[in-house]
């Protein structure tokens, strides 16, 4: 060994971990702003995307697509508030999305109430429901509080599934009776009008989710997710704070539920499966967790494949493939849960990871960690 | 080419004479219920082929038919009826499912189209909303060809076996106004449709000493309930009725099959009609099984539609309101008040074993003799 | 040094999301005795011992080279450089929380070598006290004992060992030195310690890391022993040592 | 007397159907900490790999040796499928608990659909020896075999995997893998093989269990695996995560109290009850019946 | 200020802290020690409410606290650290600092408010990871810090809370010899003036000696001893079982 003196190198200053606010980042805000209104002008455009929508944007049948989407866009958002940004993994958030679709089916088609009352008592029925069985479940953690929500989707499940009483059709749903509706409401032409509405949705659901986790609040949520005791030693409640993230989130499914509702034209038992709860899951997972769009993206793409692979699957590219492949292909899921596991491994930390991969400008943003 | 447009056009339909007309078909290609759908499908194209004498069209116009999948979810299936209404669509049918056909059919109702809906069962459908129509058979058609099984229901005591929800609900109820309703007396057994043992209910059942045991049960778990009435003594100690499912399900019987009174809505056989020849001809495979009938009989109400409409809805619904034809299972009549499809049924016996097993024909049953209520139109 | 270098570390750079934390490191520990590795919090100490068992996190990349016998062990797989011999004594003690003392010993053993359990019960009589409690619900320094225990249950070429009296009681603190120093005996021990009264007891050859790189490498003895020298690398006093 | 012992026979199959499909699930979810929702699909795996190997392999059938000898092709065909799902799709996603739901969610229905496009979304008739589908009277009450053999077969495996976790060192590689892979490695030992090798396991016994299911159902299809899924997990989180055991002690609750609630309750309450024990248990006891370390 | 009555906590038969009495006078610096596994750190645990007692009282400004969970104790100014860092890993340093500050500020449940926008907050949070040495790795995510930097950033964590008690449990461990006379600035720094009080675990005996008015001597669970530096350091049972020889 020689003896050496080497000059230390200053010391590294990580300047590359400070925000930056640089060159077009001074629009970035806006960004948003703009998105939205693109999106809402859609409609107006008669932009034909051949082999992506089967019409025009402006056709009732892309429409009612994309509605659909953005409200699960909406739903994959507030769902994270929970799971990306708390840290609380809920299978059992389908069940406020359902108590939404229900609670609004049932109060228009069997109690006849008009429309906004209907959804004003859903909303808040759907939040006080979230409230109460957080209140319960939120006295375990971990594996077992997912497995505690997902008890309790299961019973609202179960519940549906009997039918107790005729309210909710059982298997065979309970179509939205529109007489009382507003007449923007119904009818093929007026597709555009719950297109808007799913818009809203999303967009308020963004914001509120945007606004919750940029505030006090969202900073001991994300304390939450890391250490919980943590927490609790410096002073604040973990209990009422997870509390708070449940009922909020559980009263934004609530909402998408009464949008969704408007926008198939009913109720059916699909919502309160087991398997949706799982979607929200994957759609949070596809798009990455804890990130603005991530969710959003993930929600919007899960929905938009799961409607067009029945399409992509009967359609002549498929038929005219050999045997083995056309066969698979022509099953949906298939295509659906094969497109989970390639982005996996090809998105790594989902599909808002996409930017901070292709530009060099976003590489140091600090990676979310999934809890 | 980007252009502007406005939010609410619609296409709208044909007007020129010579213009194909649209049909949307919604039903499964993919989902539990793909088989169901695959069925249909082979029917209805077999039915336009007879209806149109092979050429397609009715007059000069061709029938540009679109298929859509649903999977099976009533969320797709409305997202599609939605786009083929956009795309100037007037005839929708389809649903596979009853949850589908229960959704799609108010959203024909508020778009003023025709809707024929497929081998969904439900009784709801019935009068659901003067554009509905069906074209396959209803729960209360099975109920009463099984009543035919018990020749007088005075003082007998009959049982039903049937799966919770709204399928379970409505056998049961139609059940009790069917057999009850001549003088049985009705009492029930309900199952979650997710139970994988069925020996309590077996029990149930066996205590209650019933003259005839009518079965209301679907999905895959059927045969393991099958073997356990069996097991259990069951079919040996009472007239068991259930209807009879697709070929595909006929080997899972197993050994009960033999024990059990089938009512039928259709097997290969069950009639020897022109339609039914036809049907066999086109085919694929030449067998034909329970949903081709509905298909075929769709595609013969559509090209009636077309016929007596053209374009428009109204004069189609009046054309084919109190409209009888000759379908593959018979005379078949659309009875006005309600759309109720009224037709023949059929008993039936299973035998055979192994993987080969054969129905036969025991009895079948007129429109009018299995003919529900005449119900309210309710939209 | 005339013998040659058990372990010799060339150039060895670290990278981890980004950050360039070794920035070519070399030295070499001696077939005998004690190296100590020193530095301040955060300089790469625990980094260097990591990726010379191949231990660099996911989406870190470790460049250079590590010899021992002949062999580089860059990019082979961990398990198979522990069964070569390579010991591992980790910062954060690592024990398996969920698992039993006894159960944490266990698996600890290597294939082809008697467990030494007498060695490790006599040093620590307390782990074969507390066979059958969760290593979770230990102590701190008695997870401490029950990782070192870990590895002189098996018979090593060379260990690695990062900061072994954290935590530990003065007097155990003591009874850890003697050990390490029986162990040095026989397996030569590259070993990260911040108490000095140890590295004092113990060093045979010193690297002083900073900010990523060697700032000074040579005899114990001639850095602890060197006002200047400590003063200027390590921020204390050459007398200034703590008990 | 007679229905109490029919409904006690009779539940305890179910209770073994439920414990074979749990014991792989639990094994996989409390060892490996991946929440395998892929486990339906092994059973799907055994039991059209039974159906087929009776049909196409010579010498297998429906019958005695050529019965076994399908089952034993099922069950080798379900370890191959879990193994290559290991080694391809979770090996590099350890310690990525979301990630890896993801690609389980997605195999199970890629896997699902597969499965229907190959033999058709309609159930086929099992080939099963004859015996199965008879009774045997014991005290009274006509108990179907094919419920006994499932007990037979739910204690064999409760036997062997007791046996592997005690007498093996995998157990504690694989709770301490979970813990922290690294440290694992750092003290010498391939985890990555062990992990295999739960999986195997795993997959073996989902396997087995789609086979024996299929005897009891009398019919296999796709979905079928996916249906006792719900029931499997219940059992699993109710016996606590990982441990074998409690698996056993939950499958015996569950399908007891199923049993019981359906035959003297109102229909349906069953399955709420068991929704009811699963949240109650865990209310009490978050760890579970048997508490959260995975060991026998 | 802070006192503790026959406090106890038994697993089955054993008693891992036995029916400990200790009082913490306002302003007063007391330092713990004991060999490993006294059940030091498990007092710490009691007192601060993470697990309960099973006989015993926890008493804050007179007021018995023993019911009370660990959130309702810290509001009372009872603040700790964790022997095993315990930071939040997916923030960055300033926002694990920001955090402490704002739980101590309240207005912790606003859910419409710009956090950022919180001047007061800022500044606070900046100051504690001055006065820890911390600034310079601000935008560091708390996961990528190294050991020692972790123990810093607990303190800072710490100080944030502004806590009139505080339980420090071995705050040097792992710090370098380098940085340990700031630190032990740090720490004085804490009661000098503001008439807090410190309950101090720490194995670094110079440290304990440099900075505790009394020395509290744990073993098995029990008090063994409250005195001043220069009696313990005298005791015989504590040079055999805590001290040892001297290297
Ligand atoms: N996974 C990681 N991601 C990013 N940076 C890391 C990671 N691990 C370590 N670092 C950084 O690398 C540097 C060196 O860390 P290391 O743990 O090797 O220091 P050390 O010398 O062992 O310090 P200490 O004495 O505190 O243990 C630190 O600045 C740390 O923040
Ligand atoms: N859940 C438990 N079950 C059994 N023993 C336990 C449990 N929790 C703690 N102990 C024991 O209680 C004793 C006290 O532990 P504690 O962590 O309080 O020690 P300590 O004084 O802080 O030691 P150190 O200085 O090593 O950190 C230890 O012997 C420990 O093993
Ligand atoms: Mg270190
Ligand atoms: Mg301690």
């Amino acid at each position: 060994m020689t003896d050496s003196m080497v000059e230390a190198p200053p010391a590294r200053v990580p300047d590359e971990l400070t925000p930056h606010r640089r060159g077009w980042h001074g629009l970035r805000p806006y960004l948003p702003l703009v998105a939205l209104a693109v999106a809402a002008v859609l409609p107006y455009s008669t932009l034909e995307l051949p082999g992506i929508f089967e019409g025009p944007l402006n056709s009732p049948g892309t429409l009612q697509l994309l509605a659909v989407c953005l409200v699960f866009g909406g739903l994959a958002a507030g769902y994270d508030l929970l799971f990306g940004r708390t840290g609380m993994l809920s299978f059992g958030h389908a069940l406020y999305f359902a108590a939404g679709v229900y609670g609004t089916d049932i109060l228009v088609t069997r109690a006849g109430l008009p429309l906004w009352q209907a959804a004003l008592l859903t909303i808040v029925g759907g939040t006080i429901l979230a409230g109460l069985l957080g209140a319960v479940a939120l006295r375990t953690a971990g594996i077992a509080f997912a497995m505690v929500t997902l008890a309790f989707a299961q019973v609202g499940a179960i519940l549906v599934a009997r039918d107790f009483g005729g309210l909710t059709g059982g298997e065979e749903g309970l179509p939205l009776d529109v007489s009382g509706l507003p007449a923007g409401l119904v009818g093929v032409a007026n597709t555009v009008n719950l297109y808007w509405l799913a818009l809203a949705y999303l967009a308020l659901v963004v914001f509120v989710v945007h606004r919750v986790s940029g505030s006090p609040t969202g900073r001991v949520l994300a304390g939450l997710r890391d250490d919980e005791r943590r927490v609790g030693v410096l002073g604040l409640d973990p209990y009422r704070f997870k509390l708070v993230a449940f009922t909020l989130a559980g009263g934004l499914a609530a909402g998408g539920g009464v949008v969704y509702c408007l926008i198939v034209g009913g109720a059916s038992p699909h919502i309160t499966s087991s398997e949706l709860t799982l979607s929200l899951l994957v759609m949070v997972v596809l798009g990455g967790p804890g990130t603005r769009w991530g969710p959003v993206l993930g929600g919007v793409g899960y929905m938009y494949l799961d409607h067009r692979l029945t399409a992509f699957g009967s359609s002549d590219a498929v038929e005219s493939l050999p045997v083995f492949l056309s066969r698979p292909l022509s099953q949906p899921l298939f295509v659906l849960g094969t497109v989970f596991i390639l982005a996996v491994y090809f998105f790594p930390g989902g599909l808002a990871s996409l930017r901070s991969r292709l530009g060099p400008l976003t590489r140091h943003l600090p990676a979310r960690r999934t809890p | 080419a980007t252009a502007c447009g406005s939010p609410q056009d619609t296409a709208s339909g044909g007007g020129d004479g010579a213009a194909p007309v649209k049909v949307g078909l919604v039903y499964s290609q993919s989902g539990a219920l793909a088989s169901y759908g695959k069925q249909y499908i082979e029917g209805f194209r077999a039915g336009l082929d007879f209806a149109t004498r092979g050429t397609g069209k009715v007059g000069d116009r061709a029938i540009e038919v679109t298929e859509v999948d649903d999977a099976g979810d009533p969320a797709k299936a409305v997202s599609a009826a939605k786009d083929l209404i956009g795309k100037g669509t007037k005839i929708i049918a389809g649903s596979t499912s009853s949850g589908v056909a229960l959704q799609v059919a108010p959203i024909a109702a508020q778009n003023k189209v025709l809707f024929i809906s497929g081998p969904a069962a439900t009784d709801a459908v019935t009068g659901a909303n003067r554009y509905t129509f069906r074209s396959g058979r209803q729960s209360y058609q099975d109920v009463v060809t099984a009543k035919s099984f018990i020749g007088d229901p005075t003082g007998k005591k009959v049982v039903v076996f049937a799966q919770d929800g709204a399928f379970g609900d409505a056998n049961e109820a139609a059940v009790k106004a069917v057999i009850g309703g001549a003088g049985a007396t009705v009492s029930s057994v309900r199952a979650p449709a997710s139970a994988t043992e069925f020996t309590p209910f077996a029990s149930q059942i066996r205590s209650a000493k019933p003259d005839l045991l009518f079965v209301a049960w679907a999905g895959t778990t059927a045969p393991a309930m099958w073997q356990t009435l069996d097991q259990q003594g069951v079919l040996s100690s009472t007239t068991v009725v259930t209807g009879l499912d697709i070929r595909a399900s006929w080997p899972t019987f197993g050994a009960a099959g033999a024990k059990i009174s089938f009512l039928s809505h259709w097997f290969d056989g069950a009639a020897d009609t022109e339609a039914a020849k036809a049907a066999k001809a086109k085919v694929p495979g030449g067998t034909l099984d329970l949903f081709h009938p509905d298909g075929f009989a769709a595609a013969q109400m559509v090209v009636r539609a077309v016929e007596q409409g053209g374009d428009d809805v109204d004069k189609m619904i009046k054309g084919l309101e109190g409209w009888s034809f000759e379908g593959v299972k018979g005379t078949m009549t659309i009875r006005a008040e309600d759309h109720a499809l009224l037709q023949p049924m059929f008993q039936a016996k299973l035998t055979g074993s192994g993987s080969a097993y054969t129905a036969t024909a025991q009895k079948s049953l007129t429109g009018d003799e299995t003919a529900p209520p005449v119900g309210q139109m309710k939209g | 040094m005339t013998a040659e270098p058990v372990l010799t570390v060339a150039d060895l750079s670290v990278r981890i999301a980004g950050l360039h934390i070794l920035q070519g490191v070399s030295f070499t520990v001696a077939p005998t005795g004690v190296t100590v590795l020193l530095g301040r919090n955060g300089v790469g100490k625990t980094t260097t011992l990591r990726a010379v068992l191949g231990l660099t996190p996911r989406g870190g990349e470790a460049r250079g080279t590590v010899r021992m016998g002949g062999r580089d062990l860059l990019d082979r797989p961990t398990h198979r450089l522990v069964r070569a011999g390579l010991g591992y004594v980790p910062e954060d003690r690592d024990v398996f929380a969920g698992l039993t003392v006894a159960e944490n010993l266990r698996l600890a053993e290597r294939r082809g070598s008697t467990p030494a359990y007498d060695r490790v019960f006599a040093l620590f009589p307390e782990l074969d006290r507390r066979g059958r409690q969760r290593a979770g619900s230990l102590s701190g320094g008695q997870q401490q004992m029950l990782a070192i225990g870990r590895v002189l249950l098996n018979d090593n070429r060379l260990l690695l060992v990062d900061e072994p009296t954290k935590g530990l009681a003065p007097k155990v603190v003591t009874e850890v030195a003697e050990v390490l120093e029986r162990v040095a005996e026989t397996v030569p021990v590259l070993l990260v310690e911040q108490n000095l009264a140890v590295v004092r007891r113990l060093a045979t050859d010193a690297v002083v890391l900073s900010a990523g790189r060697v700032a000074w490498a040579g005899g114990a003895g001639e850095l602890l022993g060197s006002a200047e020298l400590t003063r200027s690398l390590l921020g204390v006093g050459s007398g200034e040592v703590r008990a | 007397m007679n229905t109490i012992v029919l409904l006690t026979l009779t539940g305890l199959g179910l209770a073994a159907l439920y414990f074979l499909v749990a014991s792989g699930l639990s094994l996989v979810f409390g060892l490996a900490d991946v929440l395998n929702f892929a486990h339906g699909l092994f059973l799907g795996v055994g039991a059209y790999g039974t159906w087929w190997a009776a049909g196409n392999l010579p010498g297998a059938g429906g019958e005695g040796l050529g019965f076994v000898l399908a089952v034993a092709f099922g069950v080798a065909a379900g370890t191959v499928v879990a193994v290559l799902v290991e080694l391809v799709l979770i090996r590099p996603l350890y310690s990525r608990t979301i990630e890896q739901v993801l690609v389980t969610v997605g195999l199970s229905l890629a896997g699902v659909a597969l499965l229907q496009a190959t033999w058709g979304a309609d159930a086929r008739p099992f080939p099963r020896p004859a015996w199965t589908r008879q009774v045997t009277g014991i005290l009274g009450a006509q108990v179907p075999n094919g419920g006994l053999l499932l007990i037979v077969a739910a204690a064999v495996v409760l036997g062997a995997l007791l046996a592997f976790l005690r007498w093996t060192r995998y157990g504690l590689i694989i709770r301490a893998g979970v813990e922290n892979r690294e440290m694992v490695t750092a003290l010498g030992i391939d985890v990555r093989k062990a992990f295999t090798l739960v999986f195997a396991i795993g997959g073996a016994a989902a396997a087995l269990a789609g086979a024996l299911g299929g005897v009891y159902f009398g019919t296999v299809s796709p979905g079928q695996g996916g249906s006792l899924l719900i029931f499997a997990f219940i059992v699993v989180v109710i016996g606590g995560m990982g441990s074998v055991v409690g698996s056993a002690y939950a499958a015996v609750a569950v399908g007891l109290l199923q049993q019981f609630v359906n035959y003297y309750g109102a229909s349906g309450v069953g399955d709420l009850c068991v929704v009811a024990l699963l949240a109650v248990v865990l209310l009490l006891r978050p760890q579970g019946i048997a508490g959260k370390v995975a060991h026998a | 200020m802070l006192a503790t009555r026959a406090l106890t906590w038994r697993i089955g038969e054993v008693a891992i802290v036995d029916g400990v009495h200790l009082d913490l006078a306002p302003g007063e610096f007391l330092g713990v020690i004991g060999p490993n596994g006294a059940g030091k750190t498990s007092l710490f645990n009691l007192i601060t409410g993470l697990r309960p007692p099973t006989a015993g009282q926890v008493l804050l400004d007179g007021e018995d606290v023993t019911a009370l969970p660990p959130h309702r104790r810290a509001r009372r100014g009872l603040g700790r650290t964790f022997q095993s860092s315990s930071v939040f890993g997916s923030l960055t340093v300033r926002e694990n600092v920001r955090l402490a500050v704002q739980a101590h500020r309240g207005g912790s449940m606003k859910l419409w408010r710009r956090a950022a926008a919180h001047r007061g907050v800022a500044a606070a949070a900046d100051a504690a990871l001055d006065r820890v040495g911390l600034h310079h790795r601000g935008t560091a995510l708390a996961s990528t810090l190294a050991h020692g930097e972790k123990r810093k950033l607990e303190i800072a964590l710490l100080l944030a809370g502004e806590p009139r008690v505080m339980l420090l449990d071995e705050p040097m461990a792992g710090v370098s010899a380098e940085d340990v006379p700031e630190l032990v600035a740090v720490i004085r720094s804490l009661t000098g003036d503001s008439g807090r009080s410190v309950l101090m675990v720490e194995h670094h005996m110079d440290v304990i000696l440099e900075l505790a008015d009394r020395i509290a001597v744990m073993h098995h669970g029990a008090l063994l001893a409250c005195d001043t530096p220069e009696t313990v350091m005298a005791d015989a049972t504590v040079q055999e079982a805590y001290l040892g020889e001297a290297l």
